[in-house]
């Protein structure tokens, strides 16, 4: 029996962690029919499954992220995995948050792979140090940091002009701004009121706050190279997931040495995230349906977890695995996880797809660029926002 | 023909083998082209989202897509793009090909570094223009390293500007092959021709105005037609060099349509998007055709 | 010196030399036909005198001004293409006057020149046309046209009668007579056609493989060529040309040769010089009208000579019948009245004019008499 | 003395020369910047790239990008290199090719040489498919694939390209052949040729100048295409594919050097293709499309 | 019932009509010309026998065995192209034995044909080089030798000679009429040239706008031509035809024409039918070889009728000089021997070949003398 897994994890340690998983799965007598296609952070994988199901001929596993896979169970085109679930108790070791995504319909059918959150900041220690500057805690705080660094000449906050990296600040904005009810209100509900509200309106003030501190040069630039200006000391600060990590580790730096990783001041106990599962595709033939659970299982498993996180420098989607092989940040990300999810403060990330479907998701990438770019005042975004939502719902 | 019934078997098999020949090729673009435009055009009348449905929705998409700025800034973008693209190629490439006609040593290395372009595609180069035109590392960069420190490019980065920067780009990778097709055009016209003009007393400059532009007609239409496709199926470039932005600033219909039907999963708008650049193709291309059409009668 | 100076002009492609130490003379008013078989040639002569290609050494000087150099358009030469090289994308009209406009002449007189010269050549109807909606001769009779509007220095033609059939060329042919009886401009004209030649030249030049053969009247080319090439080059049917035996009889010098039935017959000279080949081989040339039927003979030649021989194939054709024989080894054409009695196979004696009869030295090749 | 010899029918003076080989060569190096601005950094370790002159030559030269890029780079789960790729490719590109203008050429002809009734019509037809976006072919090509029961295979994948492909392969033939003397057909016809035989005999030994141009414009197109490649290609994408899978990867280090030593080895057929055959191109173009 | 039998036959493009109801029947080994002005549908209708357009009505049969739809690889004809249309990828050995090799003729006897087809055309030496390697002449051989290598049931040669120099089409003129007499096999003709078609036609179709003007030998052709345009369309120069009265003198008709001078001369018919035409105007006919010096007219006519009138241009043209005169308000053309004592703008007596002479009706322009 094989498994054919579509994925855009094409590159670096990510590859190879997913490689950990393949050889788990051959020592198991299962092969490894490798599919990846990179782009547009998954887009171009999203098209071809497309191809690929209308062509009656899906992968056996697809990584994906949150609401595309319940779209795509919602087509029928999905497998199930209760007997798995049921069999290793996943309802009790991912978080509910999580699981609004791996089920559908009551059913397991999707095995995540780990829990990315969003909303946090990495800033370079020595230049906070250099100005005087300490991990700010509250928004004012950050500003005023930021405004300190400006002053010094350095970039206050590194940032590449993609949608999607706007859309990645946007939630921990949203989050200092109004907390995890006015977030789930406006952008998961959706509710017009929220979305065209005050609030909304300082969001979108707080962003043009940012982009006050960000270089002029920011636009299209890859937020590896914008982590690179942290690392490098050009900038103090840079909103972004978690996966940045992997970037500072890579240029040999120190977490609470070298940098440091906190999460957007004002939004702390909530946790924006995103996670990336492995849905799994309706086959028919039992070894087929043995392999493809098999496989579920083995991404469960806490070994695989650690395996891969601690590469990609995301946190275990199960809460039960032992801290110990993290670093600092990891560790800090795997506690704010499990508090979060206590305390139902674990929000799907805006930016990711996980707050909701695509075609919204999309029409807020548009506003938020726009404004972004200095297309439209904040009142003028916040209107957009509504009527872009509207059209796209 | 009153005599046909005498023809005998193979005579008659002689004049089906035209036909049956051609008759893949037909069933082929009947099928994977005029059949897959009436699909999409079915499609746009649905609330097809992520896969196609076959709930109708009649208009709804056309007025929803009408109503979306980007696909506005799409359109407006194509029409600038679109023509200053197809004309400076052609200036470029009727420039370089008269230039290169002059008896150029040398032209046997001129020619391909002029072509080669066309050979990548923008995948590959995407990166590359996305560097050299990036004020941080690419040309402004450079010259404020050699010193001058005053340069400045930056249009990549700018919204207003940035359009152009994808019009550098394309030109870029066609210019070259235009160049060649009007080579070849220049090649093909009549030497006894120039020498009448010049006969003529017509000098060098009212030899090209008068009688050697003229009649590379031909050439002009074909060079319009590849531009006009390229320019229409644009969506590589936009992709590698831009991504679309700043902002929205450089989508086109062909990302637009992209990204509606695959990543925000709105496919019924995807394909009104398709039906309209379609409907727009065939209206610059028909009186194209008919012109060449009618010419060989 | 002449208005129009070709000196010791050479043309090489590469490292052929195609055109060798050529020298024409042209006088003011003149019209010089240039003929020879393809290739000789002749295009690439006109084309440098029209500047259009380089001279590899030699000068060429219009008026007494060296030409050499000269950009095309500042010699003040019109020229028809052999291939009409009409400009497609013109109307009829302004490829007639793309020249004086060229020229800087203004419009009310561009009008009036095309008008005339148009009524001249028959297309006044066809002024608004395309080139590619004329038929050939018409095609021809505009690029005629385009170089009538002009008044230059010189005209060049180069065979531009080539493409027409035989009615049109004729008429054609009168035009441009009359055209160069009444503005005496000077003319260079190729040709192939040998009655085109004939008809239209105050001089002819005969190239062959890049040398100028002969340069004299019609006359003096057709009654005396230089050599043999220029003899069976010129007329059609082609000069007879038959190895012969000079004997002296009564001490005139005969040409001895021999019928099909291998009887030597004599033909007595009229040119006394030939004595100085008694006994010797020569080369006889007589043109296929010089060889008759006794009643079609001319009556005003002095020396009508009888050649009895076995008649081969007759070909009437119309206004005359060729007869072909044998003779000396060669087939030899006569040209007769067409109602003259010849019948295939049939013994006929014929009547030579000797006194057009032309001889070759047969090593050379170069005429030894007259 | 002897006049310089030109025997081109327009002549330009000295400073006009000057003035044209400066333009032609200021051209030369727009075409040529963006290579070598590629050339250069793959052949620069990556932190020379990071912190320094993109134009600027390399201070320490290395092969080891191209190598990585060739034999060592993750491309999936496995750290394979663009290698096992190239064959993907080229088994995709030479039947796509070869079938597509193969049917090309047979259109034209037919069409040039067998005129009927409406046959305009069904070149405008086929001319225009040259237009459709491939984008919105996507979604009913996978699912015809489906039925076909050739998804994800490389036959698949030459069915796709030979199909997109005909618009053009047509065109060129067609615009060739309509300058080829129709007499030499009837010539054959009258010798006793069939219709194959005229084809096989007659047209194809004179059709190499348009069969370069067309072979190059199908190579490259097919080569570079990467939107049917990675929907239809299932395992056995084509190489650009796996180029797309190096250089867009979501996460992790951008080893640039790397990438552009990739992009150009993914580029080097076509280059080949280029400079070997276009000696030819011009000739072939002038021959064909533009007489049309 | 003949072997080529074209019954009838119309063809159109379109709308246009551009073969009107032609019937010719042509013998077996007949060689038949088709000539006319350009456009008149002389290809058009040797593409219809060949097979290669359509027939729009009418039928075409070989041996009896009706030809239309029968594709042109079936009809065991060879055809020789205007254009020459030499396969340019293959050697002129390919290229002659291409038809054969179709045919399924086996090598050692294709080798053998085409070895006595080469020497025939001496073109033993050329056998292995391309197209584009051979001059216009060497081209032309190899045009015919791939028709005659094949043992057709009809030969079609289209302008086979058009693109030859004087000389050469001579020859090859008379290679075609010895291949003619030799093979025997029926050959259908087309050429602009009237040398030509005289002389190796057995018979000759003159066309004129998709109508066939007449059909006959070419004895009937040029002495009694069915028509002006017939008569002026044969013949080079072309024949004189003026208006002239008809007046009975001494009981027997007369031409009444003006001389230049304005004197009314007259000349006398040989024709006594034109009596009924007494006092009318008709269309005279005279060839200009018909009218000569007295010295150079046939001994051998019984009606040579005097004319004074003042000479035009002399052209001086090799064997013959032409003299235009004007006479009934036209040009008309005099050929006189190439010594003939005549001087522009002088007075002088021509003699009249009046048995020669041919009248038409001027309303319809039909012969109706002799
Ligand atoms: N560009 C060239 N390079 C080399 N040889 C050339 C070139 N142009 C002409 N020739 C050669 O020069 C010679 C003279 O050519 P030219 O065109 O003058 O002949 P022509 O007398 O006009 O013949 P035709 O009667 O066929 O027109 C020919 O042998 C030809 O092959
Ligand atoms: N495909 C066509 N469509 C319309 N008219 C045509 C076509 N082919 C020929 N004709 C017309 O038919 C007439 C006869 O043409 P054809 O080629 O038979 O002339 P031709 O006697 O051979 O002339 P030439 O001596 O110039 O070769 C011409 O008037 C021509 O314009
Ligand atoms: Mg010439
Ligand atoms: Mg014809």
């Amino acid at each position: 029996a094989e498994v054919e897994v579509l994925h855009w994890w094409t590159a670096g340690g990510e590859a190879a962690a997913l490689n950990v998983l393949k050889e788990k799965l051959e020592g198991q007598g299962i092969g490894w029919v490798d599919m990846p296609v990179a782009g547009g952070g998954g887009e171009a994988a999203m098209t071809t499954l497309r191809a690929r199901v209308t062509a009656g001929d899906p992968p056996t596993a697809v990584q994906m992220l949150g609401f595309d896979i319940q779209d795509w169970a919602a087509e029928g085109a999905l497998g199930n995995l209760d007997a798995i679930a049921s069999e290793e108790g996943w309802d009790a070791v991912v978080p509910a948050a999580l699981q609004r995504f791996s089920k559908y319909d009551g059913h397991w059918i999707a095995a995540p792979v780990n829990v990315h959150s969003t909303n946090w900041v990495w800033a370079n220690k020595a230049v906070l140090d250099e100005l005087g500057i300490a991990q700010p805690t509250t928004w004012d705080e950050f500003i005023a940091a930021m405004e300190t660094v400006k002053e010094s000449g350095k970039t206050p906050l590194a940032h590449g002009g993609q949608a999607w990296q706007e859309a990645t600040i946007l939630d921990g904005v949203v989050l200092s701004v109004g907390g995890v009810d006015f977030y789930n209100k406006a952008f998961v509900e959706l509710d017009p009121e929220a979305l065209g509200s005050d609030r909304m309106k300082e969001v979108f003030d707080r962003m043009a706050t940012l982009r006050g501190f960000v270089d002029d040069n920011f636009s299209g630039r890859d937020w590896n190279l914008a982590s690179a200006m942290v690392i490098n000391g050009e900038a103090a600060f840079q909103i972004m997931g978690d996966w940045a990590k992997g970037e500072f580790l890579n240029a040999g730096k120190v977490p609470g040495e070298d940098f440091l990783c906190f999460r957007v001041p004002g939004s702390d106990g909530a946790v924006s995230f995103n996670s990336d599962q492995f849905a799994m595709f309706g086959v028919s033939s039992d070894e087929a349906k043995d392999a493809q659970s098999t496989m579920a299982g083995d991404i469960m498993s806490p070994e695989f977890q650690i395996a891969f996180n601690t590469v990609k420098g995301s946190v275990p989607a199960r809460t039960d695995v032992a801290k110990d092989d993290f670093d600092a940040c990891g560790q800090k990300g795997m506690d704010d996880l499990a508090a979060a999810n206590e305390s139902g403060k674990l929000v799907g990330s805006i930016g990711h797809g996980h707050a909701n479907r695509a075609a919204v998701k999309n029409a807020i990438y548009d506003v938020v660029t726009a404004h972004f770019n200095g297309e439209y005042d904040s009142a003028t975004a916040v209107e957009e926002l509504v009527n872009a939502v509207e059209s796209a719902m | 023909m009153a005599h046909l019934a005498k023809a005998d078997f193979r005579t008659r098999l002689q004049e089906w083998l035209p036909k049956l020949v051609l008759s893949p090729s037909i069933a082929a673009m009947l099928v994977f082209v005029y059949g897959f435009i009436l699909y999409t055009l079915y499609l746009s009348f649905t609330d097809s989202r992520m896969l196609p449905s076959y709930d109708w929705v009649g208009v709804e998409n056309y007025v929803k897509l009408w109503g979306l700025r980007a696909w506005w800034t799409a359109v407006i973008n194509l029409g600038i793009f679109a023509g200053l693209y197809i004309t400076i190629c052609t200036a470029i490439g009727l420039t370089l090909a008269i230039l290169l006609d002059q008896k150029i040593r040398g032209e046997g290395t001129l020619r391909p570094i002029y072509l080669y372009p066309m050979a990548l595609s923008f995948i590959v180069t995407g990166t590359a223009w996305k560097w050299i035109m990036d004020p941080g590392i690419g040309i402004e960069h450079t010259m404020h390293l050699w010193g001058w420190e005053s340069f400045q490019f930056n249009w990549i980065k700018d919204r207003e500007m940035a359009i152009y920067t994808v019009v550098i780009a394309a030109v870029w990778q066609t210019s070259g092959f235009v160049m060649s097709m009007f080579l070849a055009g220049l090649r093909g016209i009549d030497n006894e021709i120039l020498k009448a003009a010049q006969i003529d007393g017509a000098s060098n400059w009212s030899l090209y105005r008068r009688i050697v532009i003229p009649l590379l007609r031909p050439a002009f239409l074909s060079a319009f037609v590849i531009l006009a496709h390229l320019a229409v199926k644009s969506y590589d470039l936009i992709i590698a060099l831009t991504g679309g932005g700043p902002g929205r600033a450089t989508e086109l219909p062909a990302t637009f349509m992209y990204s509606y039907t695959f990543t925000r999963n709105s496919m019924g708008i995807g394909a009104a998007s398709a039906v309209i650049m379609l409907m727009t193709i065939a209206a610059i291309m028909t009186p194209y055709l008919y012109a060449e059409l009618k010419e060989k009668k | 010196m002449g208005f129009l100076d070709i000196k010791n002009v050479t043309k090489s492609y590469g490292a052929v030399e195609v055109l060798h130490r050529v020298d024409i003379s042209v006088q003011e008013g003149e019209f010089l036909v240039l003929v020879g078989p393809s290739g000789c040639g002749k295009s690439t002569l006109l084309n440098m005198i029209a500047g259009l290609e380089g001279i590899s050494s030699g000068t060429i000087s219009i008026d007494e001004r060296v030409m050499n150099g000269v950009h095309p358009s500042k010699r003040n030469i019109a020229m028809v293409f052999q291939s009409y090289a009409l400009y497609p994308n013109m109307t009829v009209g302004q490829n007639m006057t793309f020249g004086l406009e060229m020229h800087g002449v203004p419009k009310p007189e561009r009008e009036a020149a095309l008008k005339d010269v148009a009524k001249l050549l028959q297309i006044e109807n066809l002024l608004d046309r395309k080139p590619g909606q004329l038929s050939g001769g018409q095609r021809q009779r505009v690029a005629m046209g385009r170089a009538l509007v002009r008044q230059p220095d010189v005209f060049l033609f180069d065979e531009p009668l080539s493409n027409l059939d035989a009615k049109l060329r004729v008429d054609m042919r009168t035009e441009i007579k009359k055209l160069h009886d009444k503005l005496k401009t000077t003319i260079v004209y190729v040709t192939h056609d040998q009655i085109e030649a004939m008809t239209l030249s105050t001089r002819i030049a005969v190239m062959y493989q890049g040398y100028v053969q002969q340069l004299g009247t019609p006359k003096e080319i057709y009654d005396t060529p230089a050599n043999v090439y220029v003899a069976t080059f010129m007329g059609s049917p082609a000069m007879n040309v038959l190895p012969v035996r000079v004997v002296m009889r009564d001490g005139v010098p005969h040409a001895a040769v021999r019928a099909q039935d291998g009887a030597e017959q004599y033909l007595r000279f009229s040119q006394s010089n030939l004595a100085a080949w008694d006994g010797r081989e020569i080369l006889l040339g007589v043109r296929p009208e010089a060889i008759t039927d006794p009643d079609g003979a001319d009556r005003n030649s002095a020396n009508i000579v009888p050649l009895s021989n076995r008649i081969g194939v007759t070909e009437p054709a119309g206004a005359d019948t060729f007869v072909t024989m044998e003779l000396g080894g060669r087939d030899v054409i006569a040209r007769m009245r067409a109602d003259a009695n010849v019948v295939s196979g049939q013994d006929f004696t014929f009547a030579v004019n000797m006194e057009k009869a032309v001889a070759f030295d047969p090593a050379s090749e170069e005429r030894i008499a007259p | 003395m002897a006049v310089a010899d030109q025997d081109t029918a327009v002549r330009t003076g000295l400073v006009t020369r000057v003035f044209i080989y400066g333009i032609l060569l200021v051209f030369a190096a727009f075409y040529l910047l963006p290579l070598f601005v590629m050339l250069t950094n793959s052949l620069k370790p990556l932190p020379e790239i990071t912190g320094g002159n993109m134009m600027a030559l390399p201070d320490t030269w290395t092969f080891e990008p191209w190598r990585q890029a060739w034999s060592s780079a993750q491309i999936g789960v496995e750290p394979t290199g663009l290698k096992p790729y190239f064959m993907n490719s080229i088994l995709m590109v030479v039947p796509a090719v070869a079938i597509s203008t193969m049917i090309g050429a047979l259109n034209g002809y037919v069409l040039t040489k067998w005129s009927f009734r409406g046959d305009k019509i069904i070149f405008g037809l086929l001319l225009f498919s040259c237009f459709i976006p491939f984008q919105i072919v996507l979604i009913p090509m996978a699912s015809v694939l489906g039925k076909l029961g050739m998804a994800g295979s490389i036959p698949g994948l030459v069915l796709v390209h030979v199909v997109y492909g005909i618009g053009f392969s047509t065109l060129y033939y067609r615009n060739y052949y309509a300058v080829f003397p129709t007499e030499l057909v009837r010539a054959a016809m009258i010798d006793g040729a069939g219709f194959f035989r005229i084809f096989w005999r007659i047209l194809l030994p004179v059709s190499g100048p348009i069969t370069v141009v067309c072979v190059i414009w199908q190579f490259t197109n097919i080569w570079n295409d990467f939107l049917f490649g990675a929907s239809f290609g299932g395992q056995t994408q084509p190489m650009t594919v796996a180029l797309n899978n190096l250089v867009q990867s979501s996460t992790g280090v951008k080893e640039y050097n790397v990438h552009f030593a990739g992009a150009i080895l993914a580029a080097l057929p076509t280059l080949l293709v280029y400079i070997v055959a276009g000696r030819y191109f011009v000739r072939g173009l002038m021959a064909g499309s533009v007489k049309g």
